[in-house]
């Protein structure tokens, strides 16, 4: 028998009372993670690229001396000591290119089509992205978890009609079911009871992709609770008289959340590659608002004489997203004690 | 050999001044070869009396006749002037300018071997209603007859307005009222004789049988249009319908602007239809210079404002956009100076009707300088809609975004709290003539599609189209003064006695307008062709833009 | 042959202070210290001990069978002059499955689900002969017809999760003995069954034994199961024999107090909680991680004293020399602190709330 | 008791005046009558699809004494944990009822089974399992007298802490994991919780099969112990029956869903009357340790349980039975009681011996 | 068996309803596309307007127009665009799913290829220095966006560098494999390369998982018992074992691929497939485009999701009876 099964590992020895660990899953969990050289690395990149996108204003008007909203087509700029327009106007007449990257901490990394500050919107698209993502995979999360939950503990009728549900949402192709809802959402204001989403919101977006990935995250979820109602431990609790709302509250749910708390960061980076692909087919992030995908969106028309545009904040979706995926990698192995060997205790 | 004179021509956008109004003689060692166009999709259904895109109009110039027609094979001025084509001569007006007759010409042959008769002509005209062809409602409702057509279009007769004689082979059409633009009503792809076997529905993708040089052999939407020459064409009026040059013309529908100019640049295709994007403007303009060919069009981009709801209900809201906008900037997003200038009437510069003026400059002035944007700001105030929330309504495509975005960043300057929101294209142009949707300002642009200034001031501000809570309600800002209206009336009456007053009195009707600042004109775009390096003899029509079938590609 | 051992020209198997420690991120932990042992042709070896005592390990390294980098494993195995331990895998691969057989605890999770009985049997064979597909499966069908299991030409063709525990454990068995191996290592083969299966299986497995002759090592966590089947037993405690001797004398005249423990929390018939108390050793066996110098039973031990806190050696019992234990108690007191043990049990007292075992905290 | 289930138990017993079936002058604490559980397999809820019965649990009768112990032995599968769960109410009865103090479980109300709850308990088979991982130990044990409302919070912890002193671990170790635990040690958690709601009637579902031998000994020691202490009536469940005959006063012994026999421990042991009965005893080895060590001649039984969803018609056990007669496989024998007070399903009673 | 299918077929057309009236409703919901609007064409009249409602039945009720739309997309075969009405849907689709095929299957190949070397080799050498980078590689593929890598693949090929290092790149399109199969190649080189990326990072760390958790199976220690090569161990039991989840989860991300998730690569690279397809029919609110193509999608999905249920029991006895 290997000893990843966990009714033949021996428990820990308890000949004294100094000897014994003290285990608290959660902060055993946080030392495991800490503990992993990937995951510490992701950590690290993720709080720089959170933290530089919190303090975007502050490089926008103290170090760039611009404002990143505002177009400025006409307007110029001293590069070493020469004037340069920002858009500059090809000598046949023929076409504008903005400027190219100085170097300098005006347009450090050249002007957008509209002669804004890259690097300075690349920093303000770190914000949205960054809400966008981590918003919509709470939401995501939350919902899938709930749904999950009660179409795995609730079994029957219900559990059938969710799992059809997901499968119909699974089996709507993403990008569709996304354009079809913003077109829709862009063209009326959506009206939940007191909750309206405009056009120009966030929470478009937000609401958009929370909802695709839904299945995603509910399925396993679903697979778990279900597997979970045949463990002992909640035949215990329902023997003992405990409700089910008791039971899902005090023995579903955390033995649950470790899951969930696994997809958030996945989900996350998932969300913020869709939220890309989304701005990228022209649905989603609305200006003057702007994600990293809309800037990439921006610059396509770029692509070939200022690449900057577009690599810049390419280059920062990818480095989030795979320090997030990263941490999610080693939360599981953290959390998932299936999943790993443990020796001793 | 023309080919220069498009290049020439597009700095300052009188084109007329090379001409050549006879245009050229068929040169018959150039004959011959395929030409390969690009686009970036297909232009739908194939049939003439359908389709509405420019893509196909300029098609339609080398494969279908109509009675009427613009000269072809000729740039400039020259090109805006309507010559009979399957008719013998311009038709002969009587009864108060209600009646047209005209004479058919004998030994045309479509592209299936059969005669080109006069019954083909009333069948023509008989299923326009029939498809409900778009304007057959709005152009051909004077046709007498055609209420009962637009009612009940599958029993239309048209009886007693278009009356036929196969004897004489003469067609007269009878009008209930008078209409000067009727002539150019019959110029379009929508008027072109079809033969009477074509089918009473929307042909698609089946082409139907043509009378001009070239026909169709295949359409697929999603890939490609192939032209051959018409074995039964023959040349019987050089300004109407010229005998083309190449053999073939495929019309290649599969890659996107960028792909496009890649593909003219290394000869693998000898012209693109899209203008190319603003990123590859410099680069062909600086590498094949001699490739590039400008040319003005008869057009205007322009931001509508709502009259009717805040903040542009207010006179002064809507001067200080006006004032405000940098019309420069906007013309460096479109492409930069060559490709775009900026104006300040609605009627585009040598447009009939047009008169130099400018009201919103800083320093004054007849032609537009700069934005005064202090000014702006103070009307803004005084207006007191200052802080208000103002959302801008653009297409989604990258250079109505961008400009967009930057009429975003300018109204946000002079005080609004400013978003933007994108449609695709297809949406935009119906969701913003939509009252129900309280669109307060929007970026869009206006193609001409006829030479007559009514086509733009009436058809655009004009109380006729606005049609509260349509889909269908061209004038987008709303505007319905009653007193420009009546001049309007005016000016449309006198243009079929005196044009030149009529066109004068229009010119004045665009200043009042202005005044009332219902739109903020931004630029009159040119069109920018760029062909491969082996093409020659170009020409390029005002109205239906290059002569496709007079290129050389041998 | 530098090394071998000539001592134990009879022996099949010998087995030299064999030593797996692994390394964990707690530190290193000693599985299985020092075991020695020998076993003759024909000999039934049973090892038992409890969970986490080391029988698995003991027994999956005699083949290098465990794929553990962390894993260290010395000592020798000598098997027919060879020593295991350094063999090369080309010529290990020829020894498993051919001349030792394993059998493993879960025939479950030992079969590959995706293939037939068959398929497993077949692949077997063709391991170690060359015969020919067809053979193999006809081959297959007369082994499972050996083992008992009934419409052979059918079950063949089965796939593992479609037959009953005590028949995939038969087929397994099956499976082993196709290459007619002089030894069969068989761990915990009858603990997943049923006791009336158990019982058929325990019986199919001595058939076969005293029918081909060769060797079994058998690990159970179950005396009694040693008791009927095996002729030497060896009881294992943290990673060591505590005590080996043939069973018949083992279970006689235990030597071992962990031994006393094992054989009296079993229930004896005609015993009940009214009448007589269980023995039970209080506390756990101890971690493989904590290292101690002393005997490993000291903690759970009744009779612990100074001497305790050193290793004690395996000794013969002067009048059985195969009978060994490994104890600092005096040999003569043996019998009478047994006699405590067991007898101490006898009345229960069930006001007695003092003799409650208590746990180790 | 007669061979109509459906009678009352004492009243039987009266009648025959057996030994082995008395109830010490009491009422039956808990009283199974004609138990059956099915479940519905294979196909699916879709009309057209034909669904089969697996008859899990098999018409089992029987009445258990405050302060005694009913031991249930028998192979796996053979609906050993089923009838727990039913007699936990944790499964819907298909018929018959479960009477506990003479109310019938299956058909009181949600708030009522939520009372009644609280006095049946259950100790589970797998130690490791039976504790919510993520929840510290004393939550557990809390969570009977909080869920019935017995205690406030701090009143439970002491409670708890009691509990864990009864059940031989310190109170130190009330906010740890069940991980930090042995197998042993979570069964004694396992134990504490059931003892919480200060119940009078514990099923214990193979309480001990989990555990090491030497482990197996503490935990059965405790549960006699607290029996007497505590005066609690068992249901002992397990397929060994060494541990069976060892802690129960009356032995059932289970195939395929039904009762073969049900008699007193000792008699049992002593002169086991079905054939099943004396497979299942021969099976077990038996360890007479010291000098008179002999091995005993053992019956091993040939092939495997039958499939439950296709019982054969006559007895079940007939497939495996040395000594079936064709009236084995044709007719169903019934539980019928015997003079010496067992009761028994078998044509032919007594034809194998040990 | 029949149950299965009929509840296998029961739910493929709950789906395929389902799917079909949410883009149904979806499109009534939105303002501004009235289609007869834009059919009419720019300008047009209030009665031609009407006129054109009523001759293409928009102005019947929703559920009767979902149904001639059905059945004009089922029975008749001859549903027209919104858009382009000369166009119609079948056809369209016809032609778009060859293109979306060749790039679907070959990027395939090239993603399960290079996912197996790579899962295989991570978990052969799961400890060493190799596992990490191999997974890191992964994590990365995973990571980028693929029209963003799509985009990049075009600057280097299609931009400076096109003119040395890859002038040999054809420009963005497709040749049909019937017309020039080494032009078709090459045409779908990148977008093969582009798409299979993402697939690789997500099957070679699914392969990995689940070879390391097949390594510390007991049936993989039996294997090696028995004496058989070390290959034969990893390959016949543990990667036979192994794959069956990865193959489910390929058959899945194939329908959907096919059914139009190909959109990005497609729409990158100039690729005229169905995703290309969707992608104008949506920027276009053609409805009957976008019907087709939604059905087709959920079609495949369905059809995937049946295929894998399939496949998973003849590779996973198991399951089989189950
Ligand atoms: N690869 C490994 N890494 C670390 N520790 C291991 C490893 N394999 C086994 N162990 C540990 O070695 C000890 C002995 O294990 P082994 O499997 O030999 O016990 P066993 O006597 O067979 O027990 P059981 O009766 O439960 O099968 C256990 O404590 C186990 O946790
Ligand atoms: N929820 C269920 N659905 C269908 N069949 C079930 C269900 N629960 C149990 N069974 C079946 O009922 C029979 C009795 O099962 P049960 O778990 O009661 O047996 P057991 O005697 O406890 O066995 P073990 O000794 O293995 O625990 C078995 O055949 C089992 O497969
Ligand atoms: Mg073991
Ligand atoms: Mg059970």
């Amino acid at each position: 028998m290997t000893i990843a099964r966990r009714t033949t590992v021996p428990p820990a020895g308890e000949q004294s009372e100094q000897t014994v660990r003290e285990v608290r899953p959660w902060r055993d969990a946080t030392r495991d993670v800490l503990a992993n050289r990937a995951a510490l690395v992701a950590l690290i990149i993720l709080v720089i690229i959170v933290l530089v996108s919190l303090l975007a204003p502050l490089y926008a008007s103290h170090v760039a001396h611009t404002n990143p909203f505002t177009s400025n087509v006409q307007g110029s700029i001293v590069v070493d000591g020469k004037k340069v327009d920002v858009m500059q106007q090809s000598a046949t007449g023929l076409g504008v290119t903005p400027i190219g990257p100085t170097w300098h901490s005006r347009y450090f990394l050249g002007a957008d089509g509209q002669g804004r500050d890259v690097m300075a919107r690349v920093l303000y698209g770190g914000r949205v992205s960054l809400l966008i993502g981590s918003v919509s995979a709470a939401i995501c999360c939350f919902v899938a978890t709930a749904l999950g939950i009660i179409a795995g503990y609730m079994g029957g009728l219900v559990d059938g009609i969710l799992s059809r549900l997901f499968d119909v949402v699974w089996a709507f192709p993403v990008y569709l079911l996304a354009i079809c809802l913003s077109i829709v959402l862009l063209t009326s204001t959506l009206t939940i009871g007191p909750i309206s989403i405009g056009s120009g919101s966030l929470a478009l977006p937000i609401a958009i992709i929370s909802v695709i990935y839904v299945p995603y995250v509910a399925r396993p979820i679903r697979a778990q609770v279900k597997s979970l109602r045949e463990r002992m431990f909640i035949q215990a609790a329902r023997s003992v008289g405990s409700s089910n709302w008791r039971i899902i509250r005090r023995d579903v749910l955390p033995n649950v959340l470790p899951s969930v708390i696994v997809y958030f960061p996945i989900m996350m980076a998932l969300n913020i590659l869709i939220a890309a692909s989304l701005s990228f087919l022209g649905v989603g992030v609305q200006p003057p608002r702007a994600a990293w995908g809309t800037i990439i969106n921006d610059g396509l028309p770029l692509l070939y004489t200022r690449p900057l545009v577009s690599l810049a904040p390419g280059v920062m979706i990818a480095l989030t997203c795979v320090a997030l995926n990263l941490l999610g990698d080693s939360l599981r192995d953290a959390l998932d004690p299936g999943s790993k060997v443990r020796v001793g205790s | 050999a023309c080919s220069s004179t498009g290049s020439t021509a597009g700095s300052s956008g009188s084109t007329s001044s090379g001409a050549n109004v006879s245009g050229s003689a068929f040169q018959a060692q150039h004959k011959g070869g395929t030409l390969t166009m690009l686009a970036n999709g297909g232009g739908g259904t194939l049939d003439p009396q359908i389709n509405y895109t420019n893509t196909f109009w300029q098609l339609y110039q080398n494969t279908y006749d109509g009675l009427l027609k613009f000269r072809r094979g000729v740039s400039g001025a020259a090109s805006e002037e309507v010559v009979p084509d399957l008719a013998t001569a311009m038709p002969k007006v009587t009864n108060s300018r209600k009646t047209y007759t005209f004479t058919l010409r004998k030994g045309i042959k479509f592209s299936n071997g059969s005669p080109v008769t006069v019954d083909d002509v009333l069948a023509t005209f008989q299923r326009l209603f029939k498809v409900s062809s778009p304007t057959a409602g709005s152009w051909y409702a004077q046709i007498v007859g055609a209420d009962a057509c637009l009612k009940t279009p599958a029993t239309c007769t048209l009886k007693g307005g278009v009356v036929v004689n196969p004897k004489t082979n003469e067609v007269q059409f009878n009008l209930t009222s008078p209409n000067p633009e009727f002539k150019y009503q019959l110029a379009v792809p929508f008027t072109v004789i079809l033969p009477k076997s074509a089918p009473a529905k929307d042909a698609g993708d089946t082409p139907i049988p043509t009378t001009g040089p070239y026909k169709f052999v295949s359409y697929d939407p999603s890939s490609e249009l192939v032209m051959v020459r018409n074995p039964y064409f023959h040349e019987w009026s050089h300004a109407a319908q010229p005998q083309g040059y190449p053999d073939k013309m495929i019309y290649k529908f599969t890659l996107d602007a960028e792909a496009e100019v890649s593909a003219v640049e290394n000869g693998s295709a000898d012209w693109m239809f899209d203008p190319p994007p603003a990123d590859r403007l410099n680069e062909i303009g600086t590498k094949y210079p001699k490739q590039v060919h400008i040319n003005p069009q008869l057009a205007f981009w322009y931001v509508p404002m709502n009259v009717n709801i805040p903040p542009f209900n207010n006179v002064k809201a809507r001067q200080a956009v006006n004032w405000a906008i940098d019309r420069a900037a906007v013309v460096s997003l479109y492409g930069g100076t060559k490709v775009g200038s900026p104006v300040c009437t609605i009627l585009p510069p040598n447009f009939p009707g047009h008169a130099d003026s400018c009201q919103y400059t800083k320093g004054g002035g007849t032609t537009w300088k700069a934005p005064d944007v202090a000014k702006a700001k103070k009307l803004v105030e005084e207006s007191g809609t200052k802080g208000q929330q103002v959302t801008i309504v653009s297409q989604s495509d990258s250079v109505n975004k961008s400009i967009g975005e930057y009429l975003q960043s300018v109204l946000t300057e002079i005080g609004y709290k400013a978003s933007l929101k994108t449609l695709s294209e297809n949406i935009e142009f119906t969701y913003i003539q939509n009252t129900k949707h309280k669109v307060q300002i929007s970026l869009t642009q206006w193609y001409e599609d006829y030479p007559a200034a009514s086509d733009f001031l009436n058809v655009l501000l004009g109380c006729s189209d606005f049609h509260p809570g349509s889909d269908s309600s061209v004038n987008i800002a709303g505007f319905c003064d009653k007193s420009i209206d009546a001049k309007m009336q005016t000016a449309e009456a006198l243009m079929g006695t005196n044009p030149d007053a009529g066109n004068k009195m229009w010119g004045q009707i665009d200043q009042d307008i202005m005044k009332l600042a219902p739109v903020a004109p931004l630029f009159t775009p040119n069109l920018v062709d760029f062909v491969s390096s082996r093409v020659g003899n170009y020409v390029y029509s005002n109205v239906f833009f290059m002569n496709q079938d007079q290129l050389w590609v041998k | 042959m530098p090394n071998s051992p000539e001592t134990n020209c009879d022996a099949l198997l010998t087995v030299e202070a064999l030593t797996v420690s692994v390394r964990t991120r707690e530190g290193t932990a000693n599985i299985v210290r020092d075991v020695s042992f020998t076993v003759a042709p024909g000999d039934f070896v049973g090892i038992v001990g409890e969970s986490g005592s080391g029988k698995t390990m003991t027994l999956m390294n005699l083949l290098r069978l465990t794929h553990d980098p962390n894993l260290t494993v010395s000592g020798h195995v000598w098997f027919g002059g060879e020593d295991l331990l350094t063999l090369s895998e080309k010529r290990l691969q020829e020894i498993r499955g051919g001349q030792i057989a394993v059998i493993f605890q879960d025939a479950m999770t030992a079969l590959t689900p995706v293939y037939t009985v068959g398929w497993h049997i077949a692949e077997q064979l063709r391991a170690h002969q060359n015969t020919s597909q067809k053979a193999a499966h006809s081959r297959a069908i007369e082994l499972l017809k050996e083992v008992g299991i009934p419409a052979p030409e059918v079950r063949v063709n089965a796939y593992p999760h479609e037959l009953s525990g005590g028949m995939r454990q038969r087929a397994v068995i099956a499976m082993a003995l196709a290459c007619e191996p002089s030894i069969l290592l068989a761990d915990e083969p009858t603990t997943a069954l049923d006791v009336t299966t158990q019982a058929q299986i325990l019986d199919l497995m001595q058939q076969l034994q005293s029918r081909h002759g060769s060797a079994v090592i058998f690990v159970t966590h179950d005396v009694g199961v040693v008791a009927q089947a095996a002729n030497k037993v060896m009881v294992m405690y943290s990673g060591r024999i505590v005590e080996q001797g043939p069973t018949q004398d083992v279970l006689a005249t235990p030597q071992h107090p962990y031994t006393w423990g094992l054989l009296g929390s079993i229930p004896k018939r005609g015993a009940t909680r009214r009448t007589v108390r269980l023995v039970s050793i209080p506390g756990v066996p101890p971690s493989p991680l904590t290292t101690h110098d002393g005997c490993a039973f000291a903690d759970r031990c009744a009779f612990v004293h100074e001497r305790c806190v050193e290793q004690p050696p395996l000794v013969a019992l002067a009048k059985h020399p195969d009978h060994s234990d490994a104890c600092w108690l005096p040999r003569s007191d043996r019998e009478s602190l047994r006699a405590r043990v067991l007898v101490s049990a006898q009345p229960a007292d069930p006001n007695d709330t003092a003799k409650r075992d208590q746990g180790p905290a | 008791m007669n061979t109509d289930p459906r009678s009352d138990a004492t009243d039987t017993t009266s009648k025959e005046g057996s030994p082995v079936t008395t109830l010490q002058g009491s009422r039956p604490v808990l009283s199974v009558k004609d138990l059956v559980k099915a479940y519905p397999v294979g196909g699916n809820a879709l009309p057209g699809s034909r669904r089969q019965r697996l008859v899990a649990v098999d018409h089992v009768s029987f009445d258990l004494a405050a302060g005694q112990t009913l031991g249930v032995v028998g192979e796996s599968g053979c609906g050993k944990s089923t009838l727990a769960r039913c007699i936990m109410g944790l499964e819907s009865v298909t018929e018959g009822s479960v009477l506990f103090n003479d109310r019938d479980i299956a058909k009181v109300s949600r708030r009522q089974m939520r009372h009644l709850r609280q006095h049946i308990q259950m100790v589970f088979q797998d130690p490791y399992d039976s504790l919510n991982p993520r929840r510290r130990v004393v939550d557990s044990v809390m969570e009977p007298m909080l869920v019935h409302r017995l205690a406030k919070k701090p009143a439970a912890r002491r409670r708890a802490a009691e509990l864990f002193e009864v059940v031989g671990l310190s109170s130190r170790h009330l906010d740890r994991y069940p991980r930090e635990f042995s197998g042993g040690q979570r069964q004694r958690i396992g134990i504490a919780r059931a003892l919480a709601s200060n119940p009078q009637v514990i099923v214990a579902d193979e309480p001990v099969s989990a555990l090491d031998v030497s482990v197996q000994a503490q935990v059965i020691n405790l549960l006699c112990d607290l029996q007497e202490e505590m005066g609690l009536t068992y249901v002992f469940i397990s397929h060994n029956l060494d541990i069976i005959r060892y802690v129960a006063d009356r032995i059932a012994v289970m195939y395929l869903g039904q009762v073969m026999e049900l008699a007193g421990s000792e008699l049992l042991s002593s002169s086991p009357a079905h054939p099943y009965t004396v497979a299942l005893l021969g099976a077990v080895p038996d360890l007479a340790v010291g000098p008179d060590l002999q091995v005993r001649e053992r019956i091993v039984l040939n092939g495997d349980v039958p499939n439950p969803i296709n019982r054969p018609p006559g007895c079940p056990f007939a497939p495996r039975c040395p000594v079936a007669q064709a009236r084995c496989i044709e007719e169903r024998p019934e539980l019928r009681g015997l003079p010496d007070g067992r009761l028994i399903a078998c044509h032919f009673p007594f034809s194998l011996s040990l | 068996m029949i149950g299965f299918i009929l509840r296998r077929l029961g739910s493929a057309v709950l789906v395929l309803f389902t799917t079909s009236a949410i883009a149904f409703l979806i499109f009534f919901a939105t303002p501004g596309i009235d289609p007869a609007a834009r059919i009419a064409g720019r300008g047009a009249s209030a009665q031609t307007l009407a006129q054109v409602r009523s001759s293409f039945g928009l102005d019947k009720p929703l559920p009767v127009q979902y149904l001639l739309m059905m059945k004009h997309l089922f029975v008749t075969r001859d549903l027209n665009s919104f858009v382009n009405r000369g166009e119609m849907v079948v056809p369209q689709i016809v032609q778009a799913a060859p293109i979306t095929l060749s790039l679907v299957i070959g990027s395939a190949i090239i993603a399960v290829a290079s996912s197996f070397a790579l899962g295989l080799i991570s978990a052969l050498y799961k400890g060493r220095v190799v596992d990490p980078i191999i997974m890191t590689l992964a994590v990365l593929g995973i990571s980028i966006p693929v029209f963003w890598l799509g985009e990049v693949a075009n600057l280097i090929t299609q931009g400076t560098l096109h003119h040395s290092a890859f002038s040999w790149v054809p420009p963005l399109g497709y040749t049909p494999l019937t017309q020039d199969p080494i032009q078709w190649a090459l045409h779908l080189l990148f977008p093969w390369l582009t798409m299979a990326v993402m697939y690789v990072g997500i099957y070679s760390r699914v392969l990995r998982a689940e070879l390391v958790a097949a390594f510390n199976e007991d049936f993989v220690q039996a294997a090696r018992a028995k004496g058989i090569t070390e290959r034969r161990v990893v390959l016949r039991h543990a990667l036979r074992c192994a794959l069956i989840p990865v193959i489910s989860l390929f058959g899945l991300d194939l329908g959907v691929l096919v059914g139009g998730a190909a959109l990005l690569t497609e729409v990158v690279f100039g690729l005229p497939g169905v995703g290309f397809l969707t992608y104008q029919a949506l920027e276009n609110v053609d409805l009957s485009m976008i019907m087709g193509t939604t059905i087709y999608a959920a079609f495949f999905v369905v059809l995937m999701n049946a295929l894998v249920d399939i496949l998973h029991a003849k590779l996973d006895p198991r399951i089989r009876h189950a």
